[in-house]
This record gives structure tokens, sequence and C-alpha cells, in this order.
């Protein structure tokens, strides 16, 4: 109805004048009266009403009498026009909404006992409001619940046909899954085609749902709205950081809610852009593991062979033992650590703060290391920023947007649907590059398939087609003309046309892509795993820059490059400097003027410069024997790196490996102490997510049975080696950090920066640029036809939701390797069939599957499992740069077995 | 005052009249029935409307009035119910409280709770007689509470009618709402305290 | 009580029928003379009053004498909400008693604090003095107490009077 | 009058010479002296630190809070309707008044207007109680005074009425029988009947207690010129109820103010005139009469009708239609998970409770919770005139001040 032009930057509406209970209001021409009113403060009830999508006008409440008109009109779906004179108040009005409150009353069950939503039913708030006391002539539905779907069941006598489900799902998130259906003599919503739900499950439909009609089965039955304890907290399964209500009963968690519900339809639209408060199917439905069942309780050490339960106090005792004797004798080098970026910020900052000045080593590194230290590095070598330069307000605006290599919708939901915002409302033009058929590509104005592994080849080809069409932005270029020759001689061998063989990409899109990308106002580039996890990562983000650079895209408000995180925290790990690289706040580790700050700060004397190891250096060092003693931090190398990383051997050399996890893992197995933490729902903290955004983490509930908070564990266990850290809570830790790093937290608004490339450009970019073009030759095909690539799927993230049943009752793993139809109907697989995979690393056998969203010529397996060990047939190549190890794509031949 | 009235005030101080005065009221009373009854041979006949003990009723047919709603735990002012109520796994997508806790060592007895229930599932009744020393067994589970229900049934219902609660002291209140039948298997695993 | 150890059963050392015999004189003895404290702290004790008074007349079971004196009584009924400012007083009290010496909670708020799930109310008098009979009721009915005082002597006689019993188990709880 | 030597006979040492050799050469030191927590004829947990200079009291300090359990802030918890069980605890001697002053504060608050039936049998159940709590109140003060038998005459009468209460709402003491708009159950025919008998009965039990006591020189030594207090000190004392009409102030709110059906009764309120113990008892018993008259009117006056207020948003519907309709379903959930939606503001509202006036001061932003609850207990006021009375007087004096006030810790420390 595009009813949002007020909220729209590019479109000049008029200002009308209208006259709303007496007052003289302006307004923007074409909005809708609804928003007209709420915008004055006046709430008027309405049910099917929602500011994130256009109005409906199904529930018949929202009426206002208009001068002139003998009968009520429906507020929502009028358009505000000039002159109007309305009455929002009155005993007509009330009358005649309390009848269309009768009306849907009188098809409602009696179901308020044993339904969910009772308590946190519009419907209820509506017939109390309104007095209803009487009705005439009621009847009953006798519709069957709709119990098909894994997640969610319909119960359509409850439904009050308000849409709101149906239109969230269509304008909102563009799935469009449910829609309504005449069945039994009442309009029903169901799943498309009345088939079983199947869906991404993010269940908005159900967060908005006014009524009970749609419920959620993981929670269904088990406790009223009212009983349960809400807490403002941070999702921690991406990098989006959503906001979410974690419902509590004593040491249960019941359910996940979200900001986006019924409850809060009022809100201004402009703010949309900023995000609907929606939550992912990750985020809503897996929160089993936190009262799970295979948490850890007790700390386990390893007494001949087996890890025993022992109270904390001997447990502590033994390991500051062993730890201060391995220091002893071997130094404080023999010692590393990892961590996770599942924890939170005071949590790295301490881990990083205990490796350096508790141990004295700068062996220590988080899981940023997996692909987001890539972006960071580059980012901060070409422009001084380690972190994405645009928010989620920018990406909603942006007119043309270039998702290279990144599954977003799956990785990272919610920032997909700004994205889906950008297209829908502000009308983005999107390019998707990437070697699977996405669900953003289905969307975007101009989809590309790629082949695998050839994104670098993709920029490259950009650059030039830019150069070439002369798209080139003479202002940005003119301040530094000695780096744009040096970058357009880098370029002059840049054969289009051979890249454009090697990509699989036509050479008329190059062309196309780079004059959208040059020509719109606001362009933004998105990279994520597709560039930052593979090879070249490092370069290939340099790359992007550059394409930014020229077209003078960097440094403009609302451009720029930018990357999503996988884990919640990731940001927050580079920030707080649990990397050998940085110290908190990303100063160099090597600058003289920040190790005498950060000294004195802390009191300590710090480990030399070039004493430090990244992830892979670490491995290597334990495999070495360098390093004795191995403190792990949520995070399991074991399970994450393939067999030829000989991560077993590592570790299994380590004279003493602790491992501090919410569960048993893989390493935790290996290790000689267990040290039993808290999940995020039951700790203090901050998030940083993949804005810069500082979100807060509260706590929900009690630690489960002795599980301690990873602060209060490294705490204890610094206090017990003779420091004296006086943290009584993470504010404690908060407190320092904000003396450290003055405006961090910011009251969690990041502040606007502007990257500007100038001191790169100026000196060393010529230098550099040279060998970034440089093409090696396509390293041929291996006669291995397929490419296997790991990656996510929208359901899960990392390990972590592997734990959490209700997601894997959504998403099993079925141990089978994903193809697309095509390419099985030319091999002669069937569904099922099982199929011998070779690379050269090995062979294994497994199953296969069809899915759509697999490119021909590739293969797919997720990475969140290890069974069958397909990951172990990958090969790692570690960035020279930066030591990100990328091991999630390979040629591989697929045959019959 | 007047002579007479003088003479007859010193009269009654000089001859304590006033014990003799009293004294006859409690030589009349010696006369009387004993008030005091003998409690334990003797029971008061405790009128329908007290509260005493609660306890969870049945259908005649046998079949749990409670769906685990939760609003006797949302109604108490002292919060001493706890009602954990799931999906009954013989019928399915019909609610009931799979477990049902009432501390009556926290209780009042207001009757707040036989108030709100919708199903007229909890009755208070005439029992009072289960003090104990052991606190433990102060704490009613659902299997103690059908058992008071059951065992005074009858004083139950009287209850719920003496309070209006039910209409019709003989009618057993059947459920009125409809539960869809059609679908034969349960729609979730049980819940996590019962696994 | 070291004296009257004379009847033990050469087997097992139980008390033999004459100490068995005797212990259930002392026994009766006791149940018949329970003389409670006046200790009314609240609403139960209006209730506990009442039990005193003609309809009910406790008097019936020799617990009707009521001492203002801790010294001279062997029952306290702790009636009424036990606030975190009387706590030590009932303790006091209690300790000034001569053993043997028994306690009845009456009421939900001397067992357990009841409604008032406050900063200033103790959640039981358990908490601090061992209690031999829980009354429950809010308030409860006099006869539920007379019931109570029924079921506490009916406790001590079966009581053992000769023979050195186990201590009891400390409950271990924050006041 | 007697007790204004007995003021100035206290005191002789000139607190600028204390050594004075014009003074005898006794030593002199004041003696203080703890009067409970624990003692029998303090009405509940009450402490009073006496100062004694001889027998005779110099100052006496009430220390309150034995029987602290933070009501006021266990109202801001739950809803208007979650309090009413809380009130049955504040006097728990008289409970149902307590309820009747609560409820009608938030009726007050809310606007409502209760149904005209419910008015009668508020106000008849209100009169019972207080003749329940007067006679609670004269067996207690002739108990602590050394009068057994009139204890044991009371508590009998009291038991009928007790029953009588058991009969309708349930209970005997903590009744919980008052609703927000109205009342929880009417009265049945057998309770009628059994009201309408107690009444016969009820008169000449009033005069058998008054033959133990009226002529009884004892009492009348221990009662008349005993805590006396001027008609202005009283009122600036902020006393109420009984205590206050005893120093010959007439002042009742059921006729200042009337409320519920005491406007179309005629009864007489008592005053005294001494202002003094004895006058004090007088009025009570004199008030058990005039109870007995109001009720007689009531039961007389009486039509059918509803019971409750129907005003959907604050009262629960009948059960039965809870049973069959949606619209009351809604409501009985709504009322009970989330209480009624008040509106924003705050009220006072005193009601004569048999003790004096017992008030509610209810602040409310909205939301089906009170933002602050405050009481007006009359015990607490009293309490804090005990050491304007009780000076001068004899220590054994004391017992009989506390009684005189009709204190009850429950409603004094809340």
């Amino acid at each position: 109805m595009g009813l949002k032009p007020a909220t729209n930057p590019d479109v000049e509406a008029t200002t009308i004048e209208l006259n709303i209970d007496g007052k003289a209001v302006t307004a923007k021409d074409g909005v809708s009266l609804y928003d007209v009113i709420a915008m004055t403060g006046k709430i008027i009830p309405a049910m099917c009403y929602h500011y994130t999508f256009d109005p409906f006008g199904s529930c018949g409440m929202c009426l206002v009498m208009q001068e002139g008109k003998k009968a009520p009109v429906r507020s929502c779906t009028a358009k505000a026009a000039a002159g109007m004179v309305i009455r929002t108040e009155g005993e007509d009005l009330f009358l005649a909404r309390k009848k269309a409150v009768e009306k849907h009353l009188s098809v409602h069950p009696l179901d308020c006992p044993v339904c969910d939503a009772d308590g946190h039913c519009e419907l209820q708030d509506m017939a109390f409001q309104h007095g209803v006391t009487n009705l005439a002539n009621a009847k009953q539905k006798f519709i069957p619940e709709d119990t098909r779907s894994p997640v969610l069941d319909f119960n359509m006598n409850r439904c009050i046909a308000c849409a709101e489900c149906i239109n969230v799902c269509k304008d909102v998130l563009m799935i469009d899954a449910l829609q309504f259906m005449k069945k039994g003599g009442f309009n029903q919503v169901v799943a498309k085609g009345d088939l079983a739900l199947h869906c991404e499950f993010c269940g908005d439909c159900l967060a908005v749902c006014p009524v009970g009609a749609i419920t959620n089965k993981f929670s269904k039955y088990l406790y009223k709205p009212w009983q349960m304890k809400k807490t403002t907290t941070t999702c921690n399964y991406c990098g989006d950081g959503c906001q979410l209500y974690l419902e509590t009963k004593d040491e249960e968690v019941v359910r996940v809610t979200s900001p986006l519900s019924w409850k809060n339809k009022w809100g201004d639209r402009s703010e949309t852009a900023k995000g609907h408060g929606g939550l992912c199917v990750r985020g809503r439905f897996g929160f089993e593991y936190l009262d799970s069942q295979s948490r850890l309780t007790q700390p386990l050490v390893r007494e001949g062979g087996q890890l025993v339960q022992k109270p904390w106090l001997e447990t502590m005792h033994l390991l500051v033992d062993r730890l201060t004797e391995i220091k002893r004798k071997y130094g404080a080098d023999a010692i590393a650590g990892l961590v996770t970026a599942r924890c939170t910020n005071e949590e790295l900052y301490l881990f990083q703060k205990l490796m350096r000045t508790g141990f004295g080593t700068n062996q220590l590194d988080s899981s940023a290391r997996y692909g987001h230290m890539n972006f960071v590095l580059a980012s901060k070598h070409a422009v001084g920023l380690g972190r994405s330069p645009n928010d989620w307000e920018d990406l909603t605006k942006a007119k043309a947007i270039i998702l290279i290599g990144s599954n977003i919708s799956e990785t990272n939901p919610l920032t997909a649907v700004r994205i889906k915002e950008a297209i829908r409302v502000y009308k983005a033009q999107v390019v998707t590059l990437d070697s699977a058929i996405t669900n953003v590509a289905k969307l975007a104005s101009h989809p590309f398939l790629i082949k695998p592994g050839t994104e670098g080849a993709v920029i490259d080809g950009l650059v030039k087609a830019t150069i070439d069409q002369d798209l080139v932005d003479e202002e940005t270029v003119g301040r530094h003309p000695q780096a744009f020759e040096a970058l357009r001689g880098a370029v002059a061998n840049v054969s289009l046309d051979q890249l454009s063989a090697q990509t699989a990409l036509p050479i008329e899109a190059f062309r196309e892509i780079a004059s959208i990308f040059a020509e719109s106002p606001r362009s933004i580039i998105l990279c994520a795993e597709g560039i930052v996890r593979r090879a070249n990562g490092y370069q290939n983000v340099l790359k992007l820059m550059d394409l930014a650079w020229i077209t003078g895209k960097l440094g403009r408000t609302g451009c720029g490059v930018d990357t999503v995180t996988e884990e919640p925290n990731e940001q927050g790990a580079v920030d707080m400097g649990a990397s050998p690289e940085f110290f908190p706040g990303q100063a160099r580790f090597d600058d003289p003027g920040a190790r005498e700050r950060f000294a004195k700060a802390w009191e300590a004397s710090l480990p030399p410069v070039g004493s430090g190891a990244h992830l892979i250096e670490i491995l290597k060092r334990c495999k070495g024997g360098q390093i004795k003693a191995l403190y792990i931090l949520g995070e399991n190398p074991l399970a994450t790196l393939p067999a030829s990383m000989e991560v077993r051997a590592a570790l299994e050399r380590l004279e003493l490996l602790v491992v501090q996890d919410p569960f048993l893992t893989d390493t935790g197995k290996l290790a000689h102490f267990v040290l039993p933490a808290c999940t995020y729902a039951e700790k203090d903290g901050t998030f940083t997510n993949l804005e810069g955004r500082v979100l807060r983490v509260r706590q929900a509930m009690d630690p489960l049975g002795e599980s301690l908070p990873d602060w209060h564990i490294m705490t204890a266990l610094a206090n017990a080696m003779g420091y004296r850290w006086e943290y009584q809570s993470a504010n404690d830790i908060q407190a320092e950090i904000m003396k450290l790093l003055p405006g961090y937290y910011n009251l969690g608004q990041p502040r606007k920066v502007v990257p500007v490339p100038g001191q790169y450009l100026s000196s060393g970019y010529a230098a550099e640029v040279k060998a970034r073009y440089q093409r090696t030759p396509p390293s041929g095909e291996h006669g291995r036809p397929f490419s296997l690539l790991m990656g996510q799927l929208l359901v899960h993230s990392g390990k972590l939701s592997t734990q959490a049943p209700g997601l894997i009752k959504i998403a099993p793993n079925t141990g089978k390797l994903r193809m697309n139809i095509r390419d099985m109907e030319r091999l002669g697989l069937q569904d099922g069939a099982k199929v011998r995979l070779t690379s050269d690393r090995g062979s294994l056998q497994l199953g296969v599957q069809a899915d759509q969203s697999i490119a021909p010529g590739t293969c797919f397996f997720p990475e969140h499992f290890n069974e069958p060990p397909v990951k172990d047939l990958m090969t790692v190549s570690v960035d020279a740069t930066t030591g990100v190890p990328s091991f999630k794509q390979i040629w591989v031949s697929v045959e019959q077995a | 005052m007047s002579v007479a009235a003088l003479t007859k005030k010193i009269l009654h101080a000089a001859l304590f009249y006033e014990i003799w005065d009293a004294m006859k009221v409690t030589f009349r009373h010696m006369l009387h029935r004993p008030m005091t009854f003998q409690y334990p041979r003797e029971q008061r006949t405790i009128p329908d409307a007290h509260r005493g003990a609660l306890g969870l009723l049945r259908y005649d047919d046998g079949r749990e009035r409670c769906v685990g709603c939760d609003l006797c735990e949302a109604a108490c002012p002292s919060r001493c119910i706890k009602v954990i109520s799931a999906e009954d796994m013989t019928r399915p997508l019909q609610r009931y409280a799979s477990e049902f806790y009432i501390d009556i060592t926290k209780c009042v007895f207001c009757g707040y709770c036989v108030e709100a229930c919708p199903v007229n599932a909890l009755a208070m009744t005439k029992m009072y007689e289960y003090s104990t020393h052991d606190k433990r067994s102060l704490l009613f589970d659902k299997k103690r509470l059908y058992d008071i229900g059951e065992r005074h049934l009858d004083d139950g219902k009287k209850y719920l009618y003496a309070h209006n609660q039910e209409k019709n002291v003989e009618q057993s209140r059947e459920y009125r709402y409809y539960f869809p039948q059609s679908v034969q298997k349960s729609t979730q695993p049980p819940p996590k305290h019962l696994s | 009580m070291g004296l009257i150890q004379l009847g033990r059963h050469e087997k097992d050392g139980a008390p033999d029928v004459i100490t068995g015999s005797l212990e259930k004189a002392v026994n009766w003895a006791r149940k018949g003379s329970l003389w409670p404290m006046t200790f009314g702290l609240a609403c139960c004790a209006i209730e506990m009053i009442a039990a005193v008074s003609s309809r009910y007349d406790m008097d019936r079971f020799g617990a009707g004498v009521f001492r203002g004196s801790p010294r001279q009584s062997d029952l306290m009924i702790v009636a009424g909400t036990v606030c975190r400012r009387m706590a030590p007083v009932i303790r006091k009290i209690y300790d000034q008693m001569p053993e043997p010496k028994y306690v009845i909670a009456m009421g939900s708020c001397a067992t357990s604090g009841n409604i008032y799930d406050s900063y200033s109310v103790v959640q039981g008098v358990d908490r601090f003095v061992p209690v031999d009979i829980y009354v429950p009721g809010c308030p409860p009915t006099p006869e539920a107490l007379l019931d109570g005082i029924l079921k506490l002597q009916e406790r001590i006689m079966q009581k053992r009077v000769f023979v050195t019993q186990p201590e009891q188990v400390k409950v271990n709880l924050k006041v | 009058m007697a007790f204004e030597d007995q003021r100035t006979t206290v005191y002789k040492i000139d607190p600028e010479h204390p050594e004075s050799e014009s003074l005898p050469t006794l030593r002199t030191e004041e003696l203080l002296l703890n009067l409970g927590p624990q003692h029998p004829s303090t009405h509940g947990v009450l402490k009073v630190i006496l100062e004694l200079e001889g027998e005779r009291l110099v100052k006496s300090t009430p220390v309150m809070g034995y029987l602290h359990r933070g009501v006021e802030k266990l109202a801001e918890d739950g809803t208007y309707h979650q309090f009413i069980p809380h009130t049955d605890r504040l006097d728990y001697v008289c409970a149902m008044y307590n309820n009747f002053a609560y409820c009608r504060a938030v009726e007050k608050l809310l606007n409502l207007q209760v149904p005209e039936r419910a008015e009668y049998l508020r106000t008849i159940v209100a009169e019972v109680q207080r003749i329940i709590g007067h006679q609670f109140w004269l067996g207690a003060q002739a108990l602590d005074i050394g009068a057994m038998t009139v204890f044991f005459y009371c508590f009998r009468d009291r038991e009928i009425l007790l029953d009588w209460f058991d009969e309708l709402c349930g209970a005997r003491l903590t009744t919980t029988w008052y609703r927000i708009g109205g009342v929880e159950r009417d009265l049945t025919p057998s309770l009628i009947d059994k009201l309408k008998q107690f009444l016969d009965y009820f008169p000449p039990k009033i005069d058998e207690y008054q033959v133990f006591l009226e002529k009884n020189r004892i009492w009348l030594g221990r009662t008349k010129g005993i805590a006396v207090i001027s008609a202005e000190d009283a009122v600036n004392f902020g006393l109420s109820g009984p205590v206050l009409r005893g120093s010959g102030v007439d002042y009742d709110l059921r006729k200042y103010e009337p409320y519920s059906a005491y406007p179309k009764c005629e009864f007489s309120v008592p005053v005294g005139k001494n202002g003094d113990t004895y006058d004090r008892y007088w009025i009570r018993v004199m008030e058990l009469y005039e109870s007995v008259k109001i009720i007689r009117q009531c039961l007389e006056q009486m039509q059918e009708g509803p019971i409750m207020a129907d005003v959907p948003s604050v009262t629960l519907p009948p059960k039965e239609r809870v049973f069959t309709n949606l619209e009351s379903m809604i409501q009985q959930f709504k009322l009970f998970s989330q209480g009624f939606d008040a509106p924003p503001g705050e009220i006072y509202c005193g009601t004569e409770a048999h003790k004096g006036e017992l008030g509610f001061y209810i602040v409310s932003t909205g939301g089906g919770k009170p933002y602050r609850l405050k009481i007006r207990a009359p015990s607490f006021v009293h309490m804090g005139a005990f050491d304007h009375m009780a000076r001068g007087y004899m220590i054994s004096d004391a017992c009989t001040i506390f009684g005189t006030y009709d204190v009850v810790m429950g409603e004094c420390d809340r």
C-alpha cells in the first residue's frame, strides 16, 4: 500500500494538515490515518494493526468519526487527507468498538483455562476494557487443532482472523508461509496449500498472534504468562545481537519471547529500520540447552584416566598447583589460552588480562580467529577501524547492497530481514554473489550464481569493470592520484573474459553490478563467510575496500564495506583484546604507548612483543611441545578443526588441559580439568554485536548446580594464584573497562564513524596493491568435479545449538550430503542413496539428499555436525597475514557407493 | 441525695451487697446445662460453609476436574499453590495438572482459589484434624489432595453450594469446553520434569 | 536417668518390664499436666484463649493452667506470627523452660510464616526451636488446637524416659 | 478529681541541685522496668519500658515492632482483591470491620456504588463484629483487672456469634467475607433466624456482665479516675472511638460521615464525661445495646436485591456464568490474574471500627496493584497517648491502661 513515505528519505511527501479531536495536526501525505492519530499520542484499540507492516483492516476496532460521514470509518486503512476533521472518542464510538469485540467473542471458544495465551491475550484485554457482559447468539467452532508442524500448533478455534501472522510473514519476513483458507465455514490461517507448516520457523507469527491461536509446542500447557519471570537479555546465537525476553519459572527456562509482539504494536514506523524486534528460529526455540540435563554441574578432574567429580575448592587447589608448577618449570610461554566469542565482553577482557598479567603469556586467541579477524585486520589496515562502519539502519536505507559470499538469511537471519526491508520499503537493488541458491537471492533484484571459491576473482572483475566503465568517483580518486594509478596499473592485466570464464559470471553482469554499485547514492557491500572464512580472505576484503574507495563510497555516510559475525561477541572479542595482536580497544600489542598504558593500568609487566601466538600457532606449539598447559574457555577446537590439523595429537601432548564449558565437549573429554561454566542466562554482562552496539546480558536464573559464571571462575583462579582481583560482579569489570576504554559502552550505541582511508592510501598502498591483483591461475579442478562446501544452517549456530533438543527436532543431523537434484539425476542417485565422497585427504561413505538451495556442481554438509566426519576431508589453508584457517571448501568427487 | 438513698448505699457497702448480687448470677448458672462440650467425643456441627483443608474433586465418572489453568495460583494471596500443567498423554490436547502442590502451612484458608477455579475443581472441606509432628506431611501433593477430595466429597460439594460456586449441590458440573478429539497422538514429548 | 537402669534386658539392653511400666506412669503424669505458657503473638492467640474459655475448656486435658512464667510451664504454644524481632525472645523463653518441654506451632504463621513472606517475619518457628506438633489452620479452630494437644499427648506416651534419646537432628536453617 | 493530686505528688527533686541538703538523704534513683514483650496482660507482644519512681510511673515508652509483618509493603505486591485476607489479620479480633474499612476505601477510590442489600448486610455484620470486639475487650479487660467470671461469660456469648460467622463465611476469626463491591455471600434464612434469636438472648446478658462490674468496688476502684485524659488532649492526640468519646467528645464517623446503612438506622452515640477508664467501659457496654438496636433495624428494613455491584471491570461475575459465558470467563481470568484497573489518584477513607477510626490511605498510579497503602490504625494512634495517660499512676494500673485502649498489636505494628 506504500504507506511509509514519511520514513523514506528518497520520497518527498507533501505536508498536510488535519484536525484530530479539535487539535490541528500536521502529517505527511499518504500516511495511514491511524498512524497520524497514534503520532499525537492517542491510542485507539486495534487488534489487527502492527506498526511493522502495512494496515490490513480486519478487526474493525480502530473506528473514528470523520466529519461529513455518517458511519464510523476504520482509521488504519484510511489515508490521512488534508482538511479531515476526526473525532476519536465518544459514546457512539465506544459502542461501535464494543460491538466489534462482541463479534469476535461470539465465535471464540470458552478456552481460557487451557489456552496458553490467557493473561497475554488482546481479545481478553479488549473484552475486559469494553465491559462486554452479554453476548447474543454465541456459537462455537469445531476445528481440529493442526499439530503437524514440529514447532507451532494452530488452534483455529481461537483465531480472530486478524491476519497479523500472515502479514508479518509476508510483509516483514517475506517468507509468505501462511495464508487464509475457507474451511468448514470459517476463514482459517493455514500453512501455504494447507500442508504441514514448513518455513524458517522464526516464530514471529506466534509473537504477533493476539490470541492463542498459534501456540509454541515447546512451552505448550506448561505455565501461564503471569507466572513467569521475564528477563530482557541478548541472544547468544549470532552476531545480530537480538534482544529477547527469557521467560523463566524458578530454575526452568519456559520460553523465549521477543520485543515483537502484539503488546507493542504502536511504534514509530521509521523505527523499523533499526529492527522489527523479531527473532529467528534459533533465538526463539533454541533455549532448551540452558537448563538441559546434560549441563555440567560439578567440576571434573581426571584421575587415572577417568573424569571424576570433585568439589570446587579441591579442584581449584589442584589446578592452581599444576599451573604454578608448569609456570615455574617451563616459564610463562608454556601456557596458552583459547576463548570462545560466546563469552561476554567482561569475561573476554578478564581472560586476556588473566593470560597476560596472570600467566604472563601472549599466547591467547578467541574464536574470532575463524574468520572475523580477516575483516578486522583488513579494515583496520585500510581505514583504521576494526569493525563494520554501518548499522542496521544504514543497511535498511541503502539503495544498493552487494551481498558477496554470504548466505545471510541462514547465518544472520535478522540482518537478512533488514535487507528484505530495504528491498520492500526502500526499493533497494540487491546483488547477491554466491555459490549457493540462497533465500535472499530469491528476493534480490540481481541474483548471480558464481563458481565456488571464486569470490576473489569476482571482486577483481568488479574493480576492473568499474575502472573500465569510468564509474570512478573523480573527486575521491583525485585526492590520491598515485594510489589510483597504482591500482589502475595493478588491474591493467586483469581480463574480464578470463574472469568470466573462471567465475561463470557473464561480462555484462560485472558491468551491471559495477554500475549499480557506483551509481547508487548509498551502497553497501556485505561480505560474510564466503569472503572472510575462505582462502585469501584478508586480500579480498582489501579489494572490496578498493572497490568502495574508487566509487567514492568509502567515507560517505550510509555506505561502506560490512561484515557479519557468526558468534554473538566476535566483535567484542576483538575489542576486548582477546587476540595476540590487540590490547583492549584494538590498540596494537606492539604499540609502545599502549603497552605502557596497559602495564600501568594493570600494574603488571606485559609479555614481550613477538611472543604471541594465534590459534593455529598455539596448536602447532602444543604439538611441538613448547606449550605445556592450555586453558580453553568454551572453545572446542577438536570438533571444529579438520583432522589434518592434528588437534587431538596436540591436545594429548599437553601436560595440563583445562576446559571450562557448560557442556562436556569433545575437547572436554580429553581435559585434565573440566570446570562447569554458566550459560548467558545465568550471568550479567554485555555483548558487542556486528554493528558495534554494546548490548546487555542479564541474569535470568541462578546458576545450575555448582556451575559458576566464567568471570567468577577466572577471578577465583587469579586470586588463588596470588593476584588480588577484587571483582565482585560483572559490573566491577565493566567499571574497569570503562576507565580504560572511555566511551566504549556509550549507552549501547557505537559512535558513528566515517572511515577515511587517507593515511593508508598515501603511504604503503601503492606497494601493496600490485600483489593484490596478481591473479594466480585457477588451481585446476584436480579432476574432482564437485565443490564440497561446509557452512551453517539456519537453525543451528556453531556446536552450541546441537545441545538444544528443540532445534535438533526441527533440523536433526541427517548425516547426508546435500546435493542439487540435477546433479543427482546426472549421477543416477536417489534420495538417500549411499555415495563415496573423495577428497585429497581421504574419502568416506555417506547418504545423499536433494536440496534446492545447493547450486549445481556443489555439495554441502552442515558444519555443526561431525557425524559422519565430513570435516576431516577438508584441507586447511592458513592466511599468511592474519593466521585465519580456512577449511570450508574443497574439491571432491562423488560417486555411487 | 436523700437520706434513704444514702442509708441504702452505706448498707450496701457494709454488707458487700455487690458480691451477693453477682453470686446470684453465678448460682443461677449452676442450674444451667454446662456450656462445655466434650470435644473428642462430641463434635461441633461444622457448618457447610466452613473453610477447612482443601481438596481436589473429580467428576462423577472419575475424571479429574482440574485442567491446570493456574488461576488458583494467581489468585492465592499467600502464593502457596504450585501447579505444573502438561498435556494429558492419554487424551491428546487435553490440558491437566501433572503436579499440584498446596503448601497448607502457608495457606490462609481464604477460599480465593475455590472462587477463582473456572471448573470448580477445588473445594474446601470440613477437615481440620490433621495436626502433625512432621511438617513435610503438610505439603499436600496432588495425590493427597485428590484423596481428601474423595473422602470429603460431600463436604466439598456442600461447600461449593454454600458459597454460590455451584448452582445445584446434586449436579456434578460437566466441564463445558470443547476439545478437538480428532488428533490421536500427543503433540509434544513429556515435560522435562516428568521425564 | 542413670539411677533407674535396673531392669534392662540382658540381650538388647532395652528397658525391662518394671521400667517400662514406670515409664508409662511417668509419661501418663506428664501428659496429664501439660501446663502451657501464655504466649500469644497474634491472631492464633485469640483462638487459644477461646480454647481455654468455657466452651472448649482445655483444662479437661490437664492443659488449662496457663502460666505467665516459663519456669512453671511445660508447653509453649507458639500462637501467631513470629517476627524477627520476637525470635530471640522466644528462644530465650524456650531456654528458660524446664525439661521436659514441648512446643506446639499453632497456625500457619508459626509453622511457616504464612502469607507474610516478608523481610520481618521468620518463616517458621522451627528454625530456632524444635517443634513437636504443627497445628495447621489460619487460625486453627479451638478444636484443631485440642486435636494438636491430644496428638502431643500421644507422642508423649511414646517417649522413652529412661533411655538416652538420640540427639535431635539439628535443623540448620537460617533465621 | 483525685488524679490531679496524684500527678503533683510524684516528683520532689530539684533538678538543678540534686544533692541539695534540703532533701532527705535517701538514695533515690529511677527504676527501669521492662513490661513485655512476653507478659500475660499485654495484648499481644508489646513492650513498654516503664520508668518508675517508687511504684509510680514517671515515664513509659512503648516499644513497637514485635509484630511488624510488613503488611503495607505486602499490599503493594498483590492485587487490591488479594489484600482483603491481610486486613483480616490486622485487627484479628475484629476482622470484619477491617474488611469493611478496606473495601470502603477501595470503593471510594473506584467510585463504586454498592447495592442496597449489600449495604445492609455489611452494616449488620459489622455491628455483629462490634459486639464481638467489645465482648472480647470486656472479657480481657476484666481478666487483666482480676475479674475472671466476666471473661468466661463474655466468651460464652462470643462463641455464639463466632459460630454464626463460621456459618456465614466459613471461618471464625479471619473472615474474608467482604468483597470490593459487595459481600461474598448472602444471609441464609437460618442465619437470620439465629441472629434474631441472639438479639433476643443478648441484652439480658449485657446486664449480667454489668452486675459483676458495675457495683464491684474493686472494678470501680481500678477504673474510676484511672488513665484520665481531657477532651482537649484526646483530640490533640488524635484519639478516636470510645477512647475519645469517653472524654466527652461526641465524635462518631457513623454519625458524622454516615456510610453504608447507618444513616437509615436510629441509634445514639454514648458519650462519657470524665475521660477515665470507667467511662470508656461504660461507653462500650452502651454500644453493645446500640449495636443490637442497629442490627434489629437493619434486619427489618432490609429488602431483597443483589449483594454484589454489577461492574464487570471490578466485580467478579456470578460463578455459574463463568462456566458458560466467554465474557464472564474472561472477567474471571483478568480479575484474578491481573486485578482490576484502578484509576490513578489517592484517597483516604476512615471507618468507625470498634476501636476507633480505622483509615486506609491508598495511592494508586493505575494498574492492578496499589502503589502505596497506609493504614491508620487506631491502636497505633492510641499507643501514642500511653505515656501521657499513664504518667503518675501506679505500676499496677499499667495493665488497665493497655486494656482501656483495646490495643491489638497486629494492627498497631502492622
